[in-house]
C-alpha cells in the first residue's frame, strides 16, 4: 500500500512531465493542445485526488527515501496534511487546465509552446514541494521546478516589456526566498538530502540564538512565497496580474499556499521536543500573528485602492493569506501556552486557517477565472472602463457575485465559515490574551474592507454603467468551456459555506492522521470532538471555561430564514398588483448617461483611500 | 461647547411653538389693500381700454366687434396681480379683490369677458380734439398700445419657416423707422 | 410556542417600525416649528408606494437588491431576543453571524445603487460603503464587549451580558460611543451623508420607485428600530421585569426614548462631509477599542 | 484720485485721436466714445486708474449707421461716478475681446456673440452662452429686425460641447433639475473621488426675453413691473434700479419722500432676503432646522409687505417718478413693531449660529477665493465683502435717501463661505437700523409720485447701480422712440458672481458644492433675462388640466 501510493505519486508527476514533453508539439493546433494538456492534467489530478483521499481518510504514510529519475535520492512524505494540499492542487489544476482550453484563444498572437511546456511542470513542482521531506536537495529541485516554470508562465506575454520586468523581479525574489530557506536548513545542521526529521533532531541539539536564526530564515523564506507583508507586495501583485488568468488562479489559489504549508510544517513539525531545547512558542506565535494581521490589513486596504481588476485580486490574495498567517500565529501562540482552554482554541484556530486555505484556493481561483472571462470578452481589466456586463454576461456575473460574497465572508458562503472560525477563536481567547481580541477586531474590520473591495470589483465590472459595449463590439457570454469550471468552483463555494461541519470533521481527520508533530498528538489526545458539535451541519463550539454554546455558525438555518424572508419581500413587491417598465437613467435632465459622466472606479471610496493613504499600494492602470 | 449650543438651539425652538397654519382648512385672512384677483364692475366701465393699454402682462384684450359693441377679455392665466389696471381706471371700475385661492383645473375659470355697449356720436364718431395730455387719449398713442394683435396670431406660424433672408424680403416686417425719415 | 415568539418578533418590528419613523418625523417638525405629518404617515407612504409602477433600468441585481436588504433585516429580527426572551432561532446564530447578516443589508443597498447605473447612486454607494466600514466596528465591538463579559459569542449571552455581569467603566464608555454612533447607524443627520438629498439626491435610492423603494424604506425603518432595540437590550437591562409582555412594553418604551434622542440630535445638526465623518468614526473606533480593553481587564 | 477730469485728461493724453467724444451729463455719469481698435488698451488703462468693471452693453444700431455698439461700463467707487466706454463696430468686423484682462467680461461678450452676432478676437472661451443648444446660428434674437416671439426650426447636430474633463476625473452633472439649484442651470463638475477638479457651466435655460420684450412690446411705465419680476427676491431692487436709470437718463427729479419710501422698501427687502438666504444655506448644508426657523422669523416681513403694498413679495411699489403707495403713520408704527421683533429674533439666531461648531465645520475654509482674485474677477456684494473687498454702492454711489443714512458696511477677511454668512447676518442689523433712521427722518409732505410731463426724448443714456441683498444691480438704459427704451441692459449680481463660482469650487469637496453655489445666493432668473421665448400667445391652445397631466406623464 505504501509503495503503491508513493508510486502513484511519482506516476502522476511522471504523467505531468510527459505532458510537458508531448503537448508542445501540437501547440500549433491550439484547441487540440489544450485538450491534450487537460487530459494529462486530469489523469494526474485524479491520481493525486485518489492519493489524498487515501492518506486523509485511510492511513497516513511515513517518510520514505525514494530515488527519483535514477540518481536523486529524496525523502518523500505523504501524510494526510500533505494529502489535503495535494487535493487542492489537483482540483484547481484540473479546473485551470480545462479553462485554458478556450481561454488561451485570447492570446492568438502568442505561441502556446512555452505555456504547455511549463504548465504541467509548474503543477508537478507544486506537488513535489508539498511531498518532499527535506529542505535541501529535494526541496531545491521542487522549488526550482515550480519557480522557473511559473516564471515562464508569468512571462507569457513577453512582448510587453513591463511584463518581463515584473517576471524577472518575481524570479529574483523567489530565488532569494529559496536561498533563505536553504541557509536556514544548513544553519540548522542539515546535510544534503537530510529529512526534516533529521533536521529537527539536529536543531534540537543546537543552543543559543541558532534556533531563532533558523526559524527566522525559514519563516522569511516561506513568508516570501506566502506573500506576507512586506515581501508579498514586492512581487505578488505584479506577477499575478500579468500572468494569463488560469495561471493567476493557480498562483494565487495554490502556489502561495505552499508558503503557508511550509510555515505550518515549520512551526508544528520542526519543533524538537527534548529537555534541553526550549521553543519559545508564544514569541513566535506573536510574531507570526503580528505579521498576519499587518498583512491582512495592509493587503486588503491596498487591494481596495486598485483599479485593475487582476491587481485588485492579487492584492486581496495578500490580504487573505494574512488571515491564514494570523490564524497560524494565533494557533502557535495559544498552542504553546499552558492553559487547556487556549490549547483547545489553538486547535480550532488551526482548523480555521487550513479551512481558509481551502476556501481561498477555491474562491480566489474562481475570481481570477471570472476576471479572465471578462478580459476574454471585453479585452479590458481596467475597472474604470468596465461596467454593465451583467446584461451581456449574466452567468459570469452571478458566479462572480457568489465568489465575491464568499471572499467577503457573508453567510452562508464559504468565506464566512473560515473567517468565522478565525475571528471567533481570537475573540474567545480574548479573556486571557488581550492582543488577540484586538487582532480579531482588526480582522473583522478588515473583512468589511474586503467587502468594499469586492463590492467595487463586482459593481464596477458587472453592474454600474460601463462603456457602451454594444457600440464598439459585441460582448458575449463566454463559452461553456470557460463556464463549466467556474460552475463547479462556485458550487464548491456554496457547499463549503453551507455545510462547514463536514469540512471541520475532515480537517480534524487530517490533523489526527498526520503523525510526527505535537499538533496531531494534541488533536488525538484532546478529544476535540467533545467540544465541537454538529448543529444542522453548522458548527457549535463549547469550550470549558466559557459559557455554554460559546460560538456557533449555522449557515443552513440562516439560509432558510433568509430565503423565507426573501419570499415575503417578493410577495410584497407584487402585492400592489402593479406593472413593470424599463426606464432611462436620470441625470438631472441635461446630460444623458455616457462614458464621461459615469462614476469611475478610481473615485470610489475616496475619503477612505485618503485616510489609508499611508498604506501605499502601487496603484497601476 | 458643541453640546451646549445644541441644547440652546433646542430650547430656542421650543419658545415659538408650532407656527405653520392649518391651511387649506382655514385660509389666512389678508389685510386691507391686498392685490388679489381683479374684478370688473360693468356698471362703471366706460370701455376706455386704459386697463388693456397699461397691463404689463398684456392679459386684457379689447376688441371692437362693431361700432357699438366692445368686448373686453381678461385672461387671468398670465395676470401678475400688479394692480396697474385698477390704478389707471378713470372710473374706478376695477377693484383688486382679496381672493387669492385661484388654483383651478381649467384656465377659463380665471377669465372674465365683458361685452360693453358703446354709445357713439352719430355724426362723426369722435367729438373732441385729440389731446396728448389727456390720460385717456395718451393711451391711444403709438407705443402705448398693444397694436400687434393680428401679428400675435400670425407669428408663431410663420416663424416656423423663418429665416433671415425671408425677413429681409418680407414687407410685413419693417425695420423700425427713425422719426423724421 | 417557540414559533409564536418568532411571530411576535416579526409582528412587533414590522408593525411598529413605521410608527417610530412617524414619531421621528413629528419630532423633527416640532423642532422646526411645524405641524408635521400625521404619525401614521409612513404607513400611508409604504402602502402607496407598494401600489405604484415598478421602474427598473433592466437588470436583475436592481430588483434583487431591495428584497435582499429587507430579507437580511428580517432575518436579524427573527433572531433577536425581544422581550429579553430567547427564541428557538437565537441559538443558531452568534454575534459574528448577526454582524455579517446586518452587513448583507448594507451590501444590498450598495448592490442596488451600483446596478442603478446612476452617477449619484455611485457617489452614494461609495459614501455608504465608507460609512459601513467605519461604523460597523462600533456595532461589532459593542457585541464583542458583551461576548467578552459573558465569555461566549452566542447572541443570548452577549446581548444580556451587561444585565448578567453588571456595568463597568468599559460598558459606560461603550454606551457613550454607541450613542455617538447611533445617528450613523440609522443614517440621520449629521451622518445622512450617503443619502444627502441636497447633494446627491437620496444617493443609492435615486433610481428606485414604487414597491422597490417601499422595501428599502421599510428596511431603513426596521433597521432604525433594530439599532434602538439593540441599545435598549444591551445597555438597559434594568428594564427587565420578569414578565414577557411587560418586557416587550418596557423595551418599546426604551426604544421610544432612543428615537426621541435620534430626532433631537438629527434635527439640530448639519450634515457632515464624508471626510469629516470618517475622522469622527475613527475616533469612535478608537474609543470603542478602549472600551473593549477596559472590559477585558474587568474595569 | 482719478476724478472725472483727471481721467478724461489722462485718456485723451494717452490715446489722442482714438478718443472721439466725452459726455458728462451729471456728476455721476461719464461717457467716453472711442475707436474700437484701442478697446483693450483703454480698458486696461481704466483698470489701472482704479476702475471696477461692471458690465458690457451691446446695442443694435444697424438701422441707424450699420454698426453694432458695444459699451463697457466701469465704476469708480472712491470717486463716486460711473464710466461708460462706448464704441461701435461694423457687423462683419471683429472687435478685440477684453476678457483676457477682465475675466468677468467673458459672459457679456459671449452674450453678444449669441444675441447680436458680434465677433470677438482672442476670446478665451468663445462658446455658446445664452441661446439654446439647438438655436440656429444665423439668427441673432436681440437684433431689431428679429421679432420678439420668433420660434425658428431647431438646428441639428449642435449639442453643446462641455469642456474637456481632466485625466482621471469623471463628470458629475448638477442640474438643471437638482435640489441644490432651486432654479434650472447646469453645472458639469469634474470630480476625482469627491474632489472637484474643475467645472463647466451651461446655464441660461430660463431666458424669458425680458429685455427684448421691454424694447419691443411695452412702454416705460410698465417696465418696472416687468423688472420687478426679473427676480423673485430682489424685485424692488430691479424696479428701483430701472426707474433710476430712466430718471437719470432724462434728468427727471422725484420727491424726497418718495426716495425715503424707496429706501425703506429696499431695506425691508434686504432683511427678508438675508433671512431667506440663511434658511436656504441651512438647508444646503443639511440643517433643515435653521431653514425652518429662519423662514419662521422671515414670515412677519412678508405679512408686513402685504400690508404695506398689497402683496407678500412682488411689491409693485416702485415706478418711474416715485412710488405707488404711501406709508401712513399707522403703517410706520407697524414697520417699527415688526423690525423690533425681528431684531430680537435675529440676535438669538446670530448667537446660536456663531456658537455652533457644527456649522463652522461645514462653512469655514470652504469656497476660498483670495482677495486679489475677488478684485480681478469683479465679484460683488456679500461675496466680495466676505473676501475683504470694501464695496457697497449704497455708500459709494448714494441713491434714493442713502446719502442721509448712517450705516457701516460689514467687511470680513475670512475669504470663505463662513464670511458670507457673517456679512449677511451683520448686514441685517444694519438694514434694520437704516429702516429706523429712514422712518425717523422721512419728510412728512410731498407727492409720492411725479409722472413724466412730456414724451421722453430718444437717445439718452443712463446707468445706475442699486445694492441688492446679493450684490449690486446695474441697469443701463438708452431711451428710444415709441415710448419705450431703445436698449435696456440689466446686470444682476449673480451675473459676475456666478462666473467666479468655478474658482470657488476648485479643490473643494462634492459635498460643498451646494453651499458654495448657495453662498453667492444665485438667482439664475436674474442672470438670464435675455433670449426670446414663447409667450403663449396668439394661436395658442389652452390646455386643460387633464391634457397637461397626460402630456407630462407621457413625455419620456
Amino acid at each position: 500500500m505504501n509503495s503503491n501510493l508513493y508510486g502513484s505519486l511519482l506516476l502522476s508527476m511522471g504523467i505531468l512531465v510527459l505532458s510537458a514533453v508531448i503537448v508542445p508539439f501540437f501547440s500549433e493546433k491550439r484547441k487540440l493542445a489544450g485538450w491534450l494538456n487537460f487530459a494529462f492534467t486530469a489523469v494526474a489530478g485524479f491520481i493525486l485526488l485518489n492519493i489524498s483521499y487515501s492518506v486523509i481518510f485511510e492511513r497516513s504514510l511515513n517518510t520514505e527515501l525514494w530515488t527519483i529519475a535514477g540518481f536523486l535520492p529524496v525523502y518523500l512524505l505523504l501524510d494526510s496534511f500533505a494529502g489535503f494540499f495535494l487535493a487542492i492542487i489537483a482540483v484547481m489544476s484540473i479546473m485551470s487546465a480545462f479553462y485554458s482550453i478556450d481561454y488561451m484563444e485570447h492570446y492568438h498572437d502568442y505561441s502556446l509552446k512555452s505555456y504547455y511546456v511549463n504548465y504541467p511542470i509548474f503543477i508537478a513542482g507544486m506537488v513535489a514541494i508539498i511531498t518532499v521531506d527535506d529542505l535541501t536537495t529535494g526541496f531545491t529541485v521542487a522549488w526550482q521546478m515550480m519557480t522557473i516554470a511559473s516564471y515562464f508562465l508569468v512571462k507569457f506575454e513577453y512582448k510587453k516589456p513591463e511584463n518581463v520586468k515584473s517576471a524577472n523581479k518575481y524570479l529574483v525574489l523567489m530565488e532569494i526566498a529559496w536561498l533563505l530557506i536553504l541557509v536556514g536548513a544548513f544553519v540548522a545542521g542539515s546535510g544534503l538530502g537530510d529529512s526534516i526529521h533529521a533536521v529537527t533532531r539536529s536543531l534540537g541539539a543546537s543552543t543559543g540564538v541558532i534556533p531563532f536564526i533558523v526559524y527566522a530564515l525559514i519563516f522569511l523564506g516561506f513568508g516570501f512565497k506566502a506573500a506576507i507583508f512586506p515581501f508579498g507586495q514586492m512581487w505578488l501583485p505584479d506577477a499575478h496580474s500579468i500572468a494569463p488568468s488560469p495561471i493567476s488562479a493557480l498562483l494565487s489559489g495554490v502556489m502561495i499556499k505552499t508558503g503557508v504549508y511550509g510555515i505550518i510544517r515549520t512551526f508544528f513539525w520542526m519543533i524538537p521536543h527534548n529537555e534541553t531545547f526550549h521553543f519559545s512558542g508564544s514569541l513566535w506565535g506573536a510574531i507570526i500573528a503580528v505579521f498576519g494581521v499587518v498583512t491582512l490589513f495592509i493587503g486588503t486596504v491596498q487591494s481596495m485602492k486598485q483599479s485593475n481588476s487582476k491587481r485588485l485580486l492579487a492584492f486581496s490574495s495578500i490580504g487573505q493569506v494574512g488571515y491564514i498567517i494570523f490564524g497560524i500565529g494565533a494557533a502557535v501562540f495559544m498552542f504553546n501556552s499552558n492553559s487547556h482552554y487556549l490549547k483547545l482554541l489553538a486547535l480550532i484556530a488551526i482548523i480555521g486557517a487550513v479551512y481558509h486555505v481551502l476556501n481561498h484556493a477555491v474562491f480566489k481561483g474562481l475570481l481570477f477565472l471570472t476576471s479572465g472571462s471578462v478580459l476574454f470578452a471585453t479585452d479590458s481589466k481596467d475597472l474604470n472602463k468596465l461596467g454593465g456586463l451583467i446584461k451581456y454576461m449574466p452567468v459570469t456575473a452571478i458566479i462572480a457575485g457568489i465568489a465575491s460574497l464568499s471572499i467577503s465572508g457573508v453567510p452562508p458562503f464559504s468565506g464566512f465559515a473560515s473567517k468565522w472560525t478565525l475571528i471567533s477563536t481570537s475573540l474567545l481567547a480574548g479573556n486571557e490574551v488581550f492582543f488577540l481580541v484586538i487582532f480579531g477586531i482588526i480582522a473583522l474590520f478588515t473583512s468589511a474592507i474586503t467587502l468594499s473591495c469586492y463590492v467595487k470589483f463586482f459593481g464596477m465590472t458587472f453592474t454600474s454603467a460601463g462603456t457602451e459595449w454594444t457600440v464598439d463590439k459585441q460582448v458575449k457570454e463566454v463559452g461553456a468551456g470557460m463556464l463549466l469550471p467556474k460552475f463547479i468552483l462556485a458550487a464548491l463555494c456554496i457547499v463549503q459555506g453551507v455545510i462547514p461541519f463536514f469540512y471541520f470533521n475532515t480537517i480534524i481527520a487530517v490533523f489526527q492522521n498526520s503523525g510526527g508533530s505535537m499538533l496531531s498528538a494534541a488533536f488525538r489526545n484532546m478529544e476535540i470532538d467533545k467540544y465541537v458539535f454538529n448543529t444542522a451541519m453548522g458548527v457549535t463550539v463549547e469550550v470549558p471555561g466559557l459559557s455554554s454554546a460559546a460560538s456557533m455558525a449555522v449557515p443552513v438555518v440562516v439560509l432558510v430564514i433568509f430565503a423565507i424572508a426573501l419570499c415575503v419581500a417578493l410577495l410584497l413587491t407584487r402585492s400592489g398588483g402593479n406593472t413593470e417598465r424599463q426606464a432611462e437613467t436620470w441625470l438631472c435632465g441635461y446630460q444623458t448617461l455616457n462614458n464621461r459622466n459615469r462614476y469611475m472606479d478610481s473615485s470610489m471610496f475616496a475619503a477612505l483611500k485618503a485616510m489609508f493613504g499611508w498604506t501605499g499600494g502601487n496603484v497601476k492602470k | 461647547m458643541w453640546l451646549t449650543s445644541k441644547i440652546k438651539q433646542v430650547l430656542l425652538v421650543i419658545k415659538p411653538g408650532t407656527v405653520t397654519l392649518p391651511y387649506p382648512f382655514e385660509p389666512h385672512p389678508v389685510p386691507e389693500g391686498y392685490r388679489g384677483q381683479p374684478s370688473w364692475d360693468h356698471h362703471k366701465c366706460i370701455g376706455c381700454g386704459g386697463c388693456a393699454a397699461h397691463c404689463p402682462a398684456r392679459t386684457i384684450f379689447i376688441r371692437d366687434l362693431c361700432q357699438d359693441l366692445r368686448v373686453m377679455v381678461y385672461d387671468g392665466g398670465r395676470c401678475t396681480y400688479c394692480g396697474r389696471c385698477a390704478d389707471v381706471c378713470p372710473e374706478k371700475a376695477i377693484t383688486m379683490t382679496k381672493n387669492y385661492e385661484l388654483a383651478t383645473g381649467s384656465k377659463k375659470d380665471l377669465c372674465t369677458t365683458m361685452e360693453l355697449f358703446m354709445a357713439t356720436c352719430n355724426r362723426c364718431g369722435r367729438c373732441y380734439e385729440m389731446e396728448t395730455k389727456n390720460a385717456i387719449d395718451r393711451m391711444n398713442l403709438k407705443g402705448y398700445r398693444y397694436d400687434n394683435l393680428e401679428m400675435r396670431a400670425v407669428l408663431p406660424v410663420c416663424t416656423e419657416q423663418f429665416d433671415t433672408g425671408m425677413l429681409a424680403k418680407s414687407d410685413r416686417f419693417k425695420r423700425p423707422e427713425r422719426i423724421g425719415e | 410556542m417557540d414559533i409564536l415568539l418568532i411571530v411576535v418578533n416579526v409582528v412587533v418590528f414590522l408593525g411598529l417600525a413605521p410608527l417610530f419613523e412617524g414619531i421621528i418625523r413629528k419630532l423633527y417638525a416640532k423642532v422646526q416649528s411645524r405641524k408635521g405629518p400625521p404619525i401614521v404617515q409612513p404607513y400611508y407612504d409604504l402602502i402607496k408606494l407598494l401600489g405604484k409602477e415598478r421602474l427598473t433600468p433592466g437588470n436583475v441585481a436592481f430588483k434583487l437588491a431591495p428584497m435582499m436588504a429587507f430579507a437580511s433585516i428580517v432575518t436579524v429580527i427573527m433572531l433577536v431576543p425581544l422581550g429579553f426572551k430567547v427564541n428557538i432561532l437565537t441559538q443558531y446564530a452568534d454575534i459574528i453571524t448577526v454582524i455579517y447578516v446586518l452587513t448583507l443589508g448594507g451590501v444590498s443597498v450598495l448592490l442596488g445603487a451600483l446596478s442603478s447605473r446612476n452617477t449619484y447612486a455611485m457617489v452614494g454607494a461609495s459614501r455608504e460603503m465608507i460609512t459601513m466600514i467605519m461604523v460597523e466596528p462600533v456595532l461589532a465591538m459593542t457585541l464583542i464587549m458583551g461576548a467578552l463579559k459573558a465569555k461566549g459569542l452566542a447572541v443570548s449571552t452577549s446581548f444580556f451580558s451587561v444585565g448578567d455581569t453588571g456595568y463597568g467603566w468599559g460598558v459606560a464608555l461603550m454606551l457613550v460611543v454607541f450613542l455617538m454612533a447611533l445617528q450613523a447607524f440609522v443614517g440621520r443627520q449629521p451622518f445622512d451623508i450617503s443619502e444627502a438629498e441636497i447633494e446627491i439626491i437620496e444617493g443609492p435610492f435615486i433610481e428606485y420607485s414604487g414597491p422597490y423603494l417601499a422595501l428599502f424604506k421599510y428596511f431603513m425603518m426596521i433597521k432604525q428600530m433594530f439599532y434602538a432595540f439593540l441599545f435598549v437590550t444591551v445597555f438597559m437591562p434594568f428594564l427587565q421585569t420578569g414578565y414577557y409582555l411587560a418586557n416587550i412594553g418596557t423595551q418599546l418604551g426604551g426604544i421610544l426614548a432612543v428615537v426621541v434622542l435620534i430626532s433631537l440630535v438629527g434635527s439640530t445638526n448639519p450634515r457632515l462631509r464624508i471626510e469629516q465623518a470618517v475622522r469622527y468614526y475613527a475616533v469612535l473606533i478608537l474609543l470603542s477599542l478602549t472600551a473593549v480593553g477596559l472590559t477585558v481587564y474587568g474595569i | 484720485m482719478a476724478t472725472i477730469q483727471a481721467l478724461t485728461d489722462q485718456l485723451k493724453k494717452k490715446f489722442g485721436n482714438a478718443v472721439t467724444g466725452v459726455e458728462n451729463p451729471s456728476a455721476t455719469q461719464l461717457f467716453i466714445d472711442f475707436k474700437k481698435e484701442k478697446v483693450r488698451e483703454i480698458c486696461n488703462e481704466v483698470l489701472a486708474q482704479g476702475g471696477r468693471y461692471l458690465v458690457s452693453v451691446g446695442t443694435d444700431n444697424l438701422a441707424k449707421d450699420g454698426t453694432l455698439g458695444l459699451i463697457h461700463t466701469f465704476a469708480f467707487d472712491k470717486e463716486h461716478y460711473f464710466l461708460s466706454l462706448r464704441t461701435a463696430t461694423k457687423e462683419s468686423e471683429p472687435i478685440e475681446s477684453i476678457t483676457p484682462d477682465i475675466p468677468n467680461a467673458g459672459w457679456s461678450e459671449r452674450e453678444y456673440m449669441d444675441l447680436l452676432g458680434m465677433k470677438f478676437t482672442n476670446h478665451p472661451k468663445p462658446k455658446k452662452l445664452v441661446t439654446a443648444d439647438d438655436w440656429p446660428s444665423d439668427i441673432y434674437p436681440l437684433r431689431k429686425e428679429v421679432p420678439f416671439n420668433i420660434k425658428p426650426l431647431a438646428a441639428e447636430n449642435v449639442a453643446y460641447q462641455l469642456d474637456e474633463c481632466p485625466e482621471g476625473c469623471s463628470i458629475v452633472p448638477f442640474g438643471p433639475y437638482h435640489p441644490t439649484q432651486h432654479e434650472p442651470a447646469h453645472f458639469a463638475l469634474f470630480v476625482d473621488g469627491e474632489t472637484i477638479k474643475g467645472s463647466d457651466y451651461r446655464g441660461f435655460m430660463i431666458h424669458r426675453g425680458v429685455e427684448k420684450l421691454a424694447q419691443t412690446q411695452i412702454s416705460y411705465n410698465e417696465i418696472p413691473f416687468l423688472a420687478e419680476r426679473i427676480c423673485g427676491i430682489c424685485g424692488s431692487v430691479h424696479a428701483a434700479s430701472y426707474s433710476q436709470a430712466v430718471e437719470i437718463a432724462v434728468g427727471h427729479k422725484i420727491s424726497r419722500r418718495a426716495e425715503y419710501i424707496r429706501t425703506i422698501m429696499l431695506e425691508i427687502e434686504r432683511v427678508h432676503s438675508h433671512l431667506l438666504w440663511l434658511g436656504v444655506a441651512g438647508h444646503l448644508i443639511g440643517f433643515d432646522t435653521v431653514f425652518m426657523q429662519a423662514w419662521r422669523v422671515r414670515e412677519p416681513i412678508m405679512w408686513l409687505g402685504e400690508r404695506l403694498t398689497g402683496n407678500r413679495k412682488t411689491y409693485g411699489m416702485i415706478v418711474i417718478g416715485g412710488v405707488r403707495r404711501d406709508i401712513t403713520p399707522e403703517l410706520k408704527q407697524d414697520i417699527l413693531n415688526v423690525i423690533g421683533t425681528i431684531e430680537k429674533e435675529m440676535i438669538t439666531i446670530k448667537n446660536a449660529i456663531i456658537g455652533d461648531t457644527a456649522i463652522h465645520r461645514r462653512t469655514k475654509d470652504v469656497g476660498y477665493v483670495s482677495t486679489e482674485d475677488t478684485i480681478k474677477w469683479s465679484l460683488v456684494g456679500p461675496v466680495a465683502r466676505a473676501r475683504n473687498v470694501d464695496i457697497d454702492v449704497r455708500r459709494d454711489m448714494p441713491y434714493a435717501a442713502y446719502d442721509e443714512m448712517k450705516f457701516s458696511v460689514p467687511v470680513v477677511d475670512c475669504n470663505d463661505v463662513w464670511g458670507t454668512v457673517l456679512v449677511r447676518v451683520l448686514e441685517t442689523f444694519e438694514a434694520i437700523s437704516i429702516i429706523r433712521q429712514a422712518l425717523d427722518k422721512m419728510p412728512n409732505d410731498g407727492p409720492i409720485l411725479t409722472p413724466f410731463e412730456d414724451a421722453v426724448p430718444a437717445g439718452m443714456h443712463g446707468i445706475t447701480a442699486v445694492e441688492a441683498p446679493r450684490g449690486e444691480v446695474t441697469h443701463y438704459v438708452i431711451t428710444g422712440e415709441e415710448n419705450r427704451p431703445e436698449r435696456w441692459r440689466v446686470r444682476a449680481p449673480t451675473y459676475p458672481n456666478l462666473q467666479g463660482v468655478p474658482m470657488m469650487l476648485l479643490n473643494n469637496q462634492l459635498a460643498d458644492v451646494p453651499i458654495i453655489i448657495g453662498s453667492i445666493d444665485p438667482c439664475f432668473s436674474c442672470t438670464e433675462r435675455m433670449e426670446v421665448v414663447d409667450l403663449r400667445n396668439g394661436g395658442m391652445k389652452v390646455m386643460s388640466q387633464s391634457e397637461l397631466e397626460a402630456l407630462s406623464r407621457n413625455k419620456r
